[in-house]
This record gives structure tokens, C-alpha cells and sequence, in this order.
């Protein structure tokens, strides 16, 4: 018994206020439609997990008023230049931005997928980062003589959101390479992936695409949303749109012309059924 | 043959990875990719080029977190960091101006920073602005340390520093940049005002080695677009029609 | 640049005596021409990781006295039985047995992968497995009170031994969903890889066949080997050899018997050009 | 209809694993296996089954640890174990009689045991072999030990023991075995024979409730094809021909 399908918005209704959300990066797999969603429904209270880094999810939901906190090793629009919506609430302090670097993010998704409370991780000692973190913990290194070394509590976030290439009728879904999903899939409580294209043949039984798979035991439930990634792209099949977000980068510079991106782009938007 | 000034850093950056065998290139570096690229052209392949958001043929089959491992690993020679502000013990801080947790003036965040500092041999600081902005006393925000305490396991940390005017190398043992070469039509007087700390130089600065004939060729050709695969608007800028 | 591709020899004299070598469980992808032609340089003193259980090429290279130590969950032949050359040698003090747990083993070349001295595992705790293992260390977890938690070293390989599917010209190698080979690829010092089939087309530029690539980073020589993991299986391309392996089971019951297999189906082998 | 002693074992363990959400099966345990196929089956497909061994179409994508990542995670609700000797406080020898690190007897290894029976909340003993040889006063080697200590994180454990005679449940507060039922034509007099160890039991021990109808036809039919997938030589012995 795979997982359910369902429209986007009630995808989007099953995450709730004060959610801790993992996303994935612009470059990887995003699940737009569903973000845009979230937004429609007034989802409030967020904890966003950039993983490692956040973009432009993370910037439209901050813009919202959707997050509360933010932990993530950086949030940028990539070629698109800053999140406005970030820099303006992260300087205003209206969210709590909780920084770490990229590989923290990992280690701590990666103590969740093994059950562990915590992994180590080199680097990060004599930084400002691991100064502001009361949550980590420096210890000797127990196999050597005055070694110190970090260690990164496990992270175990309520929701997984992406978006995928292919879902079967079990909800397996198909990521490709992209097997940041995968991890934070496996530490997530549950995942809601979007499919861009529904397939009838298991996935999973097939050798050539089951190494890109992530299996329907950690999906609690899918939706169907072709070019559900968009703006961003989707690996070989659709490249980001960098006009629109060029054009969000331009319009969010202010709180007015983010308010028109939002009613022009996510608020006006037809809910899929 | 002139250079524009983006050729000149990319021959600058060229020369300090030469002869390395894995040089990978995080999130927005089209300088620091293009010099990557032209050293794998130039070493028959020899060097191997890793570029993280390269979007079709990502080098990376076990997602974001690969890059960090081969690192950790010690498969990484060379990386790459830039710095909204880098000090003069080489400290940088890519989070924020003016207070902490809300500073006055916040930048995206520390990204791999402070893993890929410690861990990568040889990193290459890359800064096109060479102002006392930039270039600071102090930073306000230690997202990676230059240096570090003997106890702490660091087979990595900064060798060198490139700006817009200068290539500065760093010497851990002095914790100080020293002033290696100058572009060309900058001078001494004018990087010491516009540097914010205190650094080393030779009696004589030589002007910084730039790229010609072929070398040129294959960076405003083949280069230049590979290079538009990932940083199509950074090419376009830089390479203008030469980008098919 | 890639790896280079030699010949399954010429692969074989790349691991020396006394080497740490990582070898997949059966039902993975083990590269038995591989071992055969290690067998027949006469290798000495390999200490063998089974990852994390050992089998069939394990128990040749025991019966062959190639084997020092053994570190693995277990020994066994799956349905063909017991390991006949590993029973008898660890029963007669001949191989030195490093007995583990499947987890602590996949924790210890994550470690490594990840370049960290340690990783924790759960479990453990009251076993004689745990007991006899000097080298791991059981501390307070240091994010709550009296939680004792082991943890495991990292190990790092000299070597990686194993087959794949698809080789391309650069060297990166296909394994499809078998993904303890990556695990095992990123922890050692280097891959030494025998492939079914030499593709033209790179591996990592297609989107399908990435997710189950290992990129040719981590990969020392490849050689090709049709038909390289028999008597054992390729995925769906071949199924194990029962009938083989059951006649294997038989004769090795005996030194005598193990010999005569080793003469007509090791030393005899003509190597591969 | 008359049950070999395989379908009897197999009926028992069904029973114990009714409504689980998650069934995984590790290394040669083909009776666990056909009673949790059989019990997917019968509920639908709500039960999901995970062999871990299954040549094609593995339900792992992650590799072979993926199995123990999931039972760290609480994904996995029911596991199997077995034991060259099992004792009365439910530890379990995978390892070696007499001595270590060079026993007398040895076999092949503990396997995941170690982690799994810390982990799974569910976890069944199977053995087939009801001897005093196997289950022993006290094992030799600890592979993985029946209770722990309350400061030790354990959300798993072990909650019944079936043989090729009968079915134990295990209470861990009591840290003792109690005789469920006896498979048909066994006795209580029999079990304490062929039992190293003491155990609880009720005044009167009822039957192993088997199969029959629809669900024995479901097993010798196509959960005994499946089976044959993974298992082809069991699959041979326990149902014969009607294995396609």
C-alpha cells in the first residue's frame, strides 16, 4: 500500500502552522506549485530548513509572512542576485535566522536518517557560526589526545516538501540525482512531494531508474503538478525561468512590489485540481 | 592584445590552481569556474573541474552534500571563497555588517565556509571589489577563521587572495597577506588605500601574469562557453557574443 | 582525465599484501574475476571488510591463504549454507575474526566518507560484540543525561573491490540501486572497479543513469570483465549461479576438496586479455 | 487439511505480526518471510514487506544499510532474528561455541542483530530447531542481548520465540519466556524436555491456531511464488511443485 494522491492544496493543507519544512536548493528539485499553495492557505509560523541553502521558496514564503525562523548555511537567488524578502526581514529581525554552513545542514539531516541524536562534523571551531549556536557542543575527540571537534544534534523536520520527475501509482517518486531529497526524505517525519508526470510502471522494480527512486515507505502523500517546479527548473527537462526571477529579484526589492509579485503570480493562481 | 579586467583575474586565478588535480567551485563563482576551466583545457585534463550547480551533468551523484565529503575526504585541492568582508588574518564573513543576529546590513550566510576553509589545501579567496569596504581591519562576523589554534585538525586554509587590483598571498605562519602581484595599471599606492589592514609586499610588485595567444583563445572560446551553461548572465557580460 | 582501463591482472596487481580491502556482500556486485586473478597472484595477508556481511569471494580467499584478518558482520554462503574455508579457519585460529554488527560497519565507512575520526551508532550496549571490540569507545551522549552511546571509528580501505554494470571511457562506473559500492567507493583510498560492459557515452552527463553512477573521482583502474561477478549475479542481467555455488559449498567442506575447486576453478582460469 | 510444519511455523508467525505496518526481513529467514508475504496479502497490502535480499526489484534504493537507517528512523515495526543458541533472558548467539575469538563451533556472524533488536519495536526469534542444544540456559556469545539496563536507549525488543513446537512470548519486565501455544501434536511435556531454560506457562496451553481455506490456499499458492523469487530452494522444499 503506497501513499496517496491529492490535489496541491491539500497537499499544502497538510502542513501546519509551526511546522519545522525542509526545502531543497533552486538548483535541486523545488516544489513551487505547492509553496504557492502554502501561501494561499495563509500557512503561518514556519520553520524553514534550507537545505543547505534556501532561495527563492524560502524568499516568497518570508515575503508572505509564512516563517517564523530560518535555519540555513545561506539564502540567495543565485544569478538573481539577494532575497530581497530575506534581507529585509532578517534585517528588520522579523525572523530569526539561525545560521549554519552546508555541510552542519547535512550532518544534521543525516543524524535524523540514521537515528542517531548527533554526528560530528571538522571544521566550523574558532567561527562566529559555531559561537552563535547554543544547540551544538564541542567535545575532545575520544579516539585522540587534545582533538577537539563539533557535534551537530540530528535535525528531524516535520516535512520534507519537493518536487519529483516521475511518480508511479505506488508513490514512489524518481529524484535523479538529486539525492539531497532522498536524505531529507528519509530524516523528515513525512514527505509531500509534487510529481511532475505520473507513471504507471513501478519504479522501483525497474533497475534502471530505482538508483533515482525514493521509496513511497517515507512519501505520506503526492500531488500531480506539471511544471510544478516553476520558476525554477527541472534537470534536464525545463531550465529556470531566470526572466520571472529576475523580475521577482526586481519587484520584491520593496514590501509594495512583493505584494504585487504575490498577487500577480501566487495569490491569482488557479488552485490545480 | 588587452585584457579586459575579468581576463586578467581569470589569468591570476588560473596560475595559482595550476597543476592541481581536483579544483571544485561552489555557489556563484563564474571568475573562479572560468579559470578552473581554462587550466583543465590547458592540462590536457589532467586537472578535473567540479562544479556544484552545474545544472545538466552535475559531476555529483549523491546530491549536495558530496561536495563536503570528497573534502572531507581529502579529494579536493583547491576551493574557492569570496567574503562581503576578508581582514587581514584572512577571516571572512559572508552573514552580516553591524550586529548579530540582526545586523544592519545581512548578506546570504556562510554557505560551506565554514567546513571548506579547513578542509580544502589550497583556497583561493576571490574578491572583485577591492575597497576599504571589503577589505577590513576586523571582520564584524567570523564566518570561517584564516587561521587557527595548532590543536585544531586544519589540513586546509587560504594561500592566496584575488581582487580586482592584486594578488595577495597569505602566510599562515605570519597570519598576513602579503602583496604578490599587481594587474596591469594599478599601482602600490592605490592598493594600500584601498586596503583596510596591514599587509606585507617585496620592494619591487610585479605586474600580474595575464593570458595571450592561445590561452586567451581558449578562454573567450571554448571556456567562455562552457561557462554559459551555468553562469549564462555572467557570460554574456563578460565573453558578450563570443557565447554561442 | 579518467581512470585508466587495464586488464583483470593487471587490476590485481594493483592490490598488495597486507592491503585493507572492502568487498560487497553476494548479493550486491562482487567482482569475481577479480578475485580469482588475486588468488592466483598468490596476494597474502589481505585483511578483507565484508559490507557489511562477506561471502563467497571472501571464503576463496580464505581457502586460498590469502586472508590475514576479517572484519564482517558475518560469513555465510546465504542459502548455499555455511563458509567452509572461513568456518574452518576461524575455528582453527588461522584468520584473525573481527566480529561487528551490519550498521557499525556501514557507520565506520561513513565516517570515513565524511572524513569525521568517529560516528555513533545506537544498540550495541550489553553485547559481547561490543565487548570484544577494543577499538570502539561508548561515551555519554553529550546532548542528554546518563545515555550511553557507542561510538564507532571510521575505516578507511586501502582498497574498494568491486563489479559494475556499465564502465564509460572516463571511468565512472554504473551500480544501479547498489549503493553500499558508493559508500564503500567514497570511504577508501581508491576503487578498483571490473565492469560487465564498456559504454561509450558518458554515465554522469545522463540524467537516467547518473543517480546510479560512482563518479570515476574515486576510481583508481577499471577492467573489463564480461561476466565478471560469476558464479555470483548481476542485478537483472544475470542470476546467481546455484548449482556452482552449491558444488563450491560441497567441495570446500574438505581442504582437499577446496583445493581440487581451486585448481579447476581458480588457478586453471585463463586470464582474461 | 493437514499443515507440514513449515505452514504451522509460518501461521504463527502471521499471527504475531497482524496489523504491523512495517515488516522488513534480513538474511535467509524464508519462513519469515512467507508469513509476512502472507500477512501483506491478507491485509490487503496494508502490511508493508521489505526483504532485505530480494535479487529483483529490492525494495531499497540506498543500499544495504538503508534497512537499518529505516529501523533507526522507527520506520520499521517487525524484524526477525534467530540464534545458534537462544537463552532464557532472550540473548542471542550468532557468533561461536566455546571460546573467543576461537570457538570450538563457529558461525557465521551476528548479522545487524546487534542494532536491530534495540531498534525494532517487534522483534521475532525464529528457530526451527527446539533442542536443549539451542535454547540454552546461557549463551555463549552475547550477539545481541535480551534487555538492557533503563538508561539505555531501546525502543526495541524481542516479543516472541516460535520453534518448531511451539510459540513463546518473552515479557520483558519479567525478562522471562511464557508458552503461548503448542503446534498440533506437540505437549508441554515435550517443550520443557527439549528447553534449556526455565519458562512461564499457563495452567492449560492452548493450540497454534494454523491456516486453512482461503489463507492456506493464498500461501501455497502465490506467497509461495514470491517467495521462490528470493528463496528458490526453500520455496522447492516447503511447497514443491507448486512453485512455478
Amino acid at each position: 500500500m503506497g501513499a496517496p494522491y491529492v490535489s496541491v492544496a491539500e497537499l499544502a493543507e497538510r502542513i501546519q502552522d509551526g511546522s519545522l519544512i525542509a526545502l531543497p536548493p533552486d538548483y535541486s528539485l523545488v516544489a513551487m506549485a505547492a509553496v504557492r499553495a502554502l501561501v494561499r492557505k495563509g500557512v503561518r509560523n514556519l520553520h524553514v530548513l534550507g537545505v543547505p541553502v534556501a532561495g527563492f521558496p524560502a524568499d516568497v514564503l518570508i515575503g508572505a509572512g509564512s516563517v517564523a525562523a530560518i535555519e540555513t548555511s545561506a539564502v540567495s537567488l543565485g544569478e538573481a542576485g539577494f532575497a530581497p524578502a530575506f534581507t529585509r526581514a532578517a534585517t528588520a529581525g522579523t525572523v530569526r535566522v539561525i545560521d549554519a554552513t552546508c555541510p552542519a545542514i547535512h550532518t544534521a539531516l543525516q543524524a535524523a536518517e540514521k537515528g542517531v541524536p548527533f554526528l560530528p562534523l571538522r571544521g566550523l571551531l574558532g567561527s562566529d557560526v559555531l559561537r552563535h549556536r547554543d544547540d551544538w557542543r564541542v567535545i575532545g575527540n575520544p579516539f585522540a589526545a587534545n582533538d577537539p571537534i563539533v557535534l551537530i544534534p540530528a535535525i528531524r523536520p516535520d516535512v520534507a516538501l519537493f518536487h519529483a520527475r516521475f511518480g508511479d501509482r505506488e508513490g514512489n517518486v524518481w529524484v535523479g540525482r538529486r539525492r539531497e531529497l532522498a536524505t531529507i526524505a528519509h530524516a523528515a517525519h513525512t514527505a509531500l512531494v509534487t510529481v511532475e508526470e505520473v507513471r504507471g510502471e513501478s519504479l522501483i522494480e525497474d533497475e534502471t531508474l530505482a538508483p533515482g527512486t525514493i521509496s513511497s515507505v517515507y512519501v505520506g502523500a503526492l500531488a500531480h503538478a506539471p511544471r510544478g517546479a516553476w520558476p525554477l527548473g527541472l534537470l534536464d527537462l525545463y531550465p529556470p525561468d531566470e526572466a520571472h526571477l529576475a523580475e521577482y529579484a526586481r519587484m520584491a526589492r520593496t514590501a509594495e512590489g512583493f505584494a504585487s509579485y504575490l498577487a500577480r503570480h501566487v495569490l491569482g493562481e488557479p488552485v490545480p485540481a | 592584445m588587452e585584457l579586459a579586467p575579468p581576463e586578467v583575474q581569470i589569468a591570476a586565478i588560473a596560475r595559482l590552481i595550476a597543476g592541481a588535480g581536483h579544483v571544485a567551485v561552489g555557489a556563484a563563482s563564474p571568475i573562479p569556474a572560468a579559470a578552473a576551466l581554462l587550466e583543465r583545457v590547458r592540462s590536457g585534463g589532467r586537472t578535473r573541474v567540479s562544479i556544484l550547480h552545474r545544472r545538466r551533468g552535475n559531476p555529483f551523484t549523491e546530491g549536495s552534500r558530496e561536495l563536503f565529503d570528497l573534502a572531507g575526504q581529502g579529494r579536493i585541492d583547491v576551493f574557492f571563497l569570496g567574503g562581503a568582508q576578508i581582514d587581514g588574518e584572512a577571516n571572512i564573513n559572508l552573514v552580516g555588517i553591524g550586529g548579530y543576529p540582526v545586523p544592519k546590513v545581512r548578506f546570504p550566510g556562510s554557505f560551506g565556509s565554514a567546513f571548506m576553509y579547513f578542509s580544502v589545501p589550497r583556497v583561493i579567496l576571490y574578491r572583485e571589489e577591492h575597497s576599504t569596504r571589503v577589505l577590513v581591519e576586523r571582520v564584524d562576523f567570523v564566518s570561517a577563521p584564516g587561521v587557527s589554534a595548532e590543536n585544531v585538525h586544519r589540513p586546509g586554509g587560504p594561500v592566496a587572495l584575488v581582487t580586482g587590483r592584486c594578488v595577495f598571498v597569505f602566510e599562515r605562519v605570519r597570519r598576513r597577506f602579503r602583496l604578490a602581484s599587481l594587474h596591469p595599471g594599478h599601482t602600490v599606492d592605490e592598493v594600500i588605500a584601498n586596503t583596510g589592514f596591514a599587509f606585507d609586499r617585496p620592494e619591487r610588485v610585479p605586474e600580474t601574469e595575464t593570458l595571450s595567444g592561445e590561452a586567451l583563445d581558449l578562454l573567450r572560446g571554448p571556456v567562455a562557453a562552457e561557462l554559459a551553461e551555468t553562469y549564462p548572465e555572467f557570460a554574456r557580460r563578460a565573453f558578450g557574443a563570443g557565447v554561442g
